[in-house]
């Protein structure tokens, strides 16, 4: 049993670190977009709102938090606190996405697309489209990313409540919280990088 | 399956049929999760593919047979080179040594019962054939034309099924990661009880070497992919000079995973090599630190000079030095390499079977197709060869010579070990000397005419290239000669009875000791290394070891037994 | 040896493409040397250690920290020599001297447009003088382009949103072929072009009367030519619309009036003076706003022009 | 679950999670009310630090790289790779000169395709319609 749960936290290990270079990979093209175009990158961050960033910021750190609760809980064998905590952790990342939806739609209706797509009346720094390319991309690809997390972390509940569970074998609750935290380890960088531009 | 039963006389089937006897029926391989199985399927893959590679370069040799139209138009030439290309990169050379004999030959080298991961690993295969079956739509909606490096601006402004294609790469890509990872978590995991890291065999390091890049490139290689379907669908804007972005940046994102992927195409090659010299020369590896750390180092390094494809691009002088300066520091590693497989012949005692004279065709083409690599490597001749067909003979001595000759090495080594049985040994030979000539007639001539101005990815040319295309053209037939024989006595000793002893060439690395074929579970309990196998002495009883092609692979036991009694 | 270097290389017509093939046969001879030396090695050792029976015992060798040493160090050494030497070369081709002539370079699918310092335009031929600096300022204006000069020794990417540069002092009279080495779509294979490389007697003859190519076109033609190339079309339709200059189309023989209210009759004096001294004259309802062409446009291109207006009934 | 494991490290319980929970959270707020201060060009330099800090805690506490040397030394391989990466584009992408042709008069518009924006003539970057130079 060791073996494997070492093997299977190495091998989740080695898949975070691919995600850290496909996320890394966008955070280098942002890089480089925003040192070319800086005043355009400025005048369209105005249009994030930094109280729902920073809401959703909170939001997910109680997440981790609650999941590695989750996990600890796993790995003590208190069955009956995994569950509750596996809930709340669903329930933040669910607010997240609320938020989320709530962001987006304001940005849809303001015309605030990305790429050919946008259509905002009024700018008067020319480009600033290209920073909703990037906000789109970047927080879609993570939000596809919540998304597959509370699909993963709804199956552990699941399992959690069958009894899967116990201080014997935890690994797959472990290695959820694992990506579960990376999934707010990026949106630690995104939060600045978008909404705290200055 | 039923001669398996009554060889061993053992009512336990599951346990001591082989394991291409048990279980039967098409559906028990496709739910498998036998490292041995996933790799044979993926060898069948990637030959297929191959072959349709292979005809689409047929088409191309012939076309420049004579300047402007030969057989088809410029469109259909385009699309030709490009699906050429990308089938021969995505589809066959990045899986073809590690997919397929690495997941054959890493467990039972290792003396492990499976890798890692057996069900990621079967999720590998199916990621797959998912990227072929969206190209294999691509090809059939028509084709791409953007070249395999799918450069922008023009490959988000042509038409055709470029996004699709590039979904596809992006799908491989997945493979070729979860490959990678079940690897390294196989390597550092299951290795045989006694087994430290200097006693794995050069072939694991090479795949250790290999997966550390396939977990490191290709998610860049993903997010390239995303963000040039996202240039196309909604024009973000990142890559198009239009928007305010930058083309070349692309090259940039593009060539930080490719340029790596040309270590995943060679690394396993040489992993291979290191294998067949030592078991053909009855020599322990010269140098065997030397050769692993060498596969690490040009794993690492690879990373660090990938812009040497961009020299002309409108790079900055200053980046041009600096990636310069650095691509010559691979050529160091990979020196080490062919002189310590030289000098592991040195004094040895050499047969020179088929694998063996694969290997010896390897160390002759990657030679000339690495120190070629020299040539655009230094900035001022790479101004004048860049894009020509210097380039393109560049590449496919690395990667056709080198890659695939060390694949057909790896094949003809392990096929015994696959099926139980023995290929027909004269036409081996005749067909590796086919290849050999056939690949240097195909492919000289591409030196003379890129440095005589010859650029690639031409339709049309000026006559006086002419009569080296046509050279080119000949060697190419040769060559298809050569590899359609191989594929014909190949397929023909399937049909044989299963007759090849557990280690027909002697070999001295754990596989050996497993049956031909294995049984499901590799080996009989689990197999103990008391010496690494590169520390064994010279005297050790597998230099002795007959060929007997004749007898059925011998019990697990009396191996064992033969082995340690004579050793000790 | 030297028709083994002609053979592999095409004639260098450069000033520093010398050292490009010194630098390239260095290396041709050093693979040469290393595939014969391995291969040397290889067949020595199958023929002298070949198995003769499966008895055969091998002695135990496991390395060798001085032999590891010496293929590391020679080839360092090696390598370095190859990368200084690139890169010598390299430099000098990279910043064009201050006196070079500089012609703008415009690629696009599937033609190259070269623009003069005076503003004529060819397509496809450039003319060049022999042993002066010429320094090419390139852009596109599609997808990406390569200007590839195999005599030269020399090739730049063209690059849409973005000048990228490249010089040379060409050293033999002649003509030099010119590719497109980027890949660029249907018509890449075709995208050629050809630079006249001209004696100082040749270059005069072809700044004051353009290329051959010019010199031997009707006059109609050239004028057509002219309007297109020059930026007349800006500004004068040939359809009888009114733009930001009256049309040409008919104007042939017809008097114009002007702003100081006198009547002037288009004809091959009038039309000259309108290119060489516009505001000398300006008609009614139109603001002086047409630039001078005063050396920019060669006498026989003024005939043109007239010619072409006169064509346009 | 691997025996040794729990022995060699203890199980690190709610009450440090929680401590670190109000690390973050406390980071979170300085990190908004940083972004209203001036700090000229290190702006975001600021804000990257801040972020580096929360995620090291994350990492350390949440993912227990704090005990878990081997795989902390994956996690941080691939972050070299990554910084490699956007150091060696830089390079190139930070070194470039601009060239321009020296009869250029209007320099090169930004963004001349981008929605909201006057198409122009790529060449010159002028805008169409204006009179060739
Ligand atoms: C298997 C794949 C593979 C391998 C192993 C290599 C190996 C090398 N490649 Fe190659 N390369 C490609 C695949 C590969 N390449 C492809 C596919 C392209 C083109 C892609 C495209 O544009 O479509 C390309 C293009 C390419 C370019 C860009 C050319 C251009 O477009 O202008 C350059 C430039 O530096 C380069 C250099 C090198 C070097 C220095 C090595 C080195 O690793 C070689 C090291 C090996 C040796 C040096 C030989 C062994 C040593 C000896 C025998 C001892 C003697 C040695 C010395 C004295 C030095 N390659
Ligand atoms: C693994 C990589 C690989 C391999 C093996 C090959 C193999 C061959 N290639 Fe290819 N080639 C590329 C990768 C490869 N190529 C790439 C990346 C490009 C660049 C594309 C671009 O510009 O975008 C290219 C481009 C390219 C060009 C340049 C086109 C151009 O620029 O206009 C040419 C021209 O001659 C060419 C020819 C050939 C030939 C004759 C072979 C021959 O070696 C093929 C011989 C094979 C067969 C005849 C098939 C027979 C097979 C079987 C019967 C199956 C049996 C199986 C077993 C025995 C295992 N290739
Ligand atoms: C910037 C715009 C512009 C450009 C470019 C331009 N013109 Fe004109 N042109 C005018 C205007 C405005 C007038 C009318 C006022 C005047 O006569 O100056 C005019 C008048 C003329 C006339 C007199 C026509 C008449 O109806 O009386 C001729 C002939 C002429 N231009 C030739 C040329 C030629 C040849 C070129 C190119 C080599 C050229 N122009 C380029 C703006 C332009
Ligand atoms: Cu233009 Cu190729
Ligand atoms: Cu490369």
């Amino acid at each position: 049993m060791g073996q494997q749960f070492d093997a299977a936290k190495i091998g989740m290990w080695l898949f975070l670190v691919t995600e850290v270079l496909l996320f890394g990979g966008l955070f280098v093209g942002y890089g480089i977009m925003h040192a070319r175009h800086p005043e355009a990158f400025l005048a369209a961050h105005h249009h994030l709102d930094k109280t729902m960033g920073a809401i959703n910021t909170v939001v997910l750190l109680i997440s981790s938090f609650t999941m590695v609760l989750a996990v600890w809980a796993a790995q003590t064998s208190k069955r009956n606190l995994c569950i509750l905590f596996l809930l709340i952790t669903l329930l933040c990342a669910g607010v997240f996405m609320g938020v989320k939806y709530n962001e987006y739609s304001h940005k849809f209706h303001e015309g605030l697309l990305p790429g050919k797509y946008y259509s905002h009346q009024g700018d008067t720094v020319p480009g600033q489209f290209m920073f909703f390319s990037f906000y789109f991309m970047m927080t879609g690809l993570h939000g596809i990313h919540v998304l597959l997390g509370m699909i993963v972390i709804a199956w552990i509940l699941f399992r959690t409540i069958r009894g899967d569970f116990s201080s014997e074998y935890y690994s797959p609750v472990d290695i959820t919280g694992l990506y579960w935290h990376l999934v707010d380890l990026i949106w630690i960088y995104v939060f600045p990088l978008m909404y705290l531009i200055s | 399956m039923a001669e398996a039963l009554t060889t061993h006389g053992n009512a336990n089937a599951a346990e001591h049929a082989d394991y291409l006897d048990y279980p039967k029926g098409l559906l028990s391989w496709l739910t498998t999760v036998d490292h041995k199985r996933i790799g044979l399927m993926y060898m069948w893959s990637v030959m297929f593919f191959f072959f349709v590679g292979g005809m689409f370069a047929l088409l191309i040799r012939i076309e420049l047979l004579s300047p402007k139209h030969t057989i088809m138009t410029a469109e259909v030439y385009n699309r030709v080179f490009t699906l050429h290309g990308a089938i021969m990169t995505f589809l066959v050379i990045i899986p073809a040594i590690p997919a397929a004999l690495g997941n054959f030959a890493l467990p039972l080298l290792i003396g492990a019962k499976d890798v890692a991961f057996p069900r990621l690993n079967l999720t590998s295969l199916y990621v797959y054939w998912a990227g072929a079956v969206m190209a294999v739509v691509v090809l059939v909606m028509g084709g791409v034309d953007t070249g395999w490096t799918f450069y922008t601006p023009y490959s988000t402004t042509t038409g055709g099924g470029v996004t699709l294609m590039v979904m596809a790469a992006f799908v491989l890509g997945f493979s070729s990661i979860f490959t990678g990872v079940n690897f390294i978590a196989t390597i550092h995991k299951l290795r045989a009880p006694g087994m430290g890291w200097f006693e794995l065999p050069l072939f694991a390091w090479g795949m250790y070497s290999t997966a550390l890049i396939q977990i490191l490139a290709t998610p860049v290689l993903g997010i390239t992919l995303l963000l040039l379907v996202m240039e196309r669908v909604l024009g973000v804007g990142i890559f198009d000079p239009q928007l305010g972005g930058d083309p070349v940046l692309f090259q940039h994102f593009f060539w930080f995973y490719s340029h790596p992927a040309v270590y995943i195409m060679i690394l396993p090659a040489m992993a291979v090599i290191s294998e067949v010299i030592p078991t053909f020369s009855k020599k322990t590896i010269f140098g065997y630190k030397a050769i692993a750390f060498s596969s690490v180092a040009i794993a690492l390094l690879g990373f660090l000079v990938w812009a040497h494809h961009m020299f002309v691009a409108g790079m900055s002088l200053f980046a041009g030095a600096i990636f310069s300066f650095l691509t010559f520091f691979i050529a160091i590693p990979s020196a080490i390499k062919v002189f310590n497989w030289i000098a592991t012949m040195w004094r040895g005692s050499i047969s020179l079977d088929a694998p063996m004279q694969y290997a010896i065709s390897f160390l002759l083409i990657f030679t000339i197709g690495g120190l070629t690599g020299l040539f655009l490597a230094a900035l001022s001749t790479d101004v004048h060869l860049h894009d020509t067909y210097f380039v393109v003979s560049h590449f496919h001595y690395v990667m056709a010579g080198s890659n695939l000759i060390a694949l057909l090495a790896g094949i003809h080594y392990w096929w015994p070990k696959m099926f139980g049985r023995m290929y027909n040994e004269t036409l081996a030979s005749i067909g590796c000397v086919l290849v050999f000539l056939g690949f240097n007639a195909t492919f000289l001539p591409q030196f003379v005419l890129g440095s005589r101005g010859m650029p690639r990815r031409y339709y049309n040319y000026l006559p006086e290239f002419q009569s080296l295309h046509v050279a080119s053209t000949i060697g190419s037939w040769l060559l298809a000669a050569g590899l359609f024989l191989i594929l014909a006595y190949l397929l023909a000793s399937l049909r044989k009875p299963k007759t090849a002893v557990a280690n027909p060439w002697g070999g001295r690395t754990l596989e050996w000791e497993a049956m031909s074929p294995p049984t499901m579970h590799n080996f009989d309990g689990q197999p103990v290394l008391k010496h690494g196998p590169m520390t064994i002495a010279p005297t050790a009883p597998w230099w002795a070891w007959k060929k007997r092609h004749t007898e059925r692979g011998r019990d697990l036991r009396d191996v064992s037994n033969e082995y340690s009694d004579t050793y000790h | 040896m030297n028709w083994f270097q002609n053979w592999m290389l095409p004639k260098a017509a450069a000033t520093h493409a010398g050292d490009v093939d010194g630098l390239y046969m260095f290396i041709v001879y050093l693979t040469i040397f290393f595939f014969f030396f391995n291969g040397a090695l290889i067949f020595y050792a199958a023929r002298k250690w070949k198995r003769r029976s499966d008895k055969e015992v091998t002695p135990h060798i496991t390395h060798d920290t001085r032999l590891e040493l010496i293929w590391s160090i020679i080839p360092l050494i090696v390598v370095m020599l190859i990368f200084f030497w690139g890169f010598k070369g390299y430099v000098k081709a990279w910043v064009a001297p201050n006196d070079s002539i500089e012609i703008v370079v415009t690629g696009k699918k599937w033609v190259w447009q070269f623009e003069y310092p005076d503003g004529t335009r060819t397509l496809n031929d450039l003319h060049v003088p022999l042993n002066k600096p010429v320094k090419l300022v390139m852009n596109s204006e599609d997808v990406i382009h390569s200007f590839y000069v195999p005599g030269f020794r020399l090739k730049r990417d063209v690059i849409p949103g973005r000048y990228t540069e490249m010089w040379f002092t060409a050293t033999e009279p002649g003509v030099q072929q010119v590719f497109c080495a980027e890949y660029c779509g249907k018509g890449h294979s075709d995208m050629l072009a050809r630079i006249f490389v001209d004696t100082p007697e040749q270059y005069e003859v072809f700044l004051r009367e353009g290329d051959e190519q010019v010199r031997k076109m009707p006059l109609k033609d050239l004028g057509k030519l002219v309007y297109e190339n020059k930026g007349c079309a800006t500004c004068h339709s040939l359809d009888g619309t009114k733009g930001q200059g009256p049309t040409w189309k008919g104007i042939w023989g017809n008097v114009h009036k002007g702003t100081d209210g006198k009547d002037y009759p288009v004809d091959a004096n009038y039309i000259r003076q309108s290119i060489l001294m516009p505001q000398a004259m300006v008609v009614q309802g139109y603001e002086p706003i047409m630039p001078t062409f005063q050396g920019l446009l060669r006498e026989r291109e003024i005939l043109g022009v007239v010619e072409y207006i006169k064509s346009l009934q | 679950m691997e025996h040794t494991a729990e022995h060699t490290h203890p199980v690190t319980g709610p009450v440090t999670y929680a401590k670190v929970l109000g690390a973050l959270l406390v980071l979170t707020v300085v990190t908004v009310y940083a972004s209203y201060l001036d700090f000229g060009s290190m702006n975001t330099v600021v804000a990257l630090l801040i972020a580096s800090v929360k995620a090291s805690l994350v990492a350390l506490f949440f993912m227990h790289l704090r005990h878990d040397k081997f795989n902390a030394v994956i996690f941080l391989g691939g972050l070299l790779f990554l910084a490699i990466f956007m150091i060696w584009t830089l390079f190139d992408i930070g070194t470039r000169v601009t060239v321009l042709p020296s009869n250029l008069k209007t320099p090169v518009q930004e963004f001349p395709g981008a929605p909201l924006n006057k198409p122009v003539r790529p060449q010159t970057g002028q805008p169409l319609g204006a009179p060739a130079p």
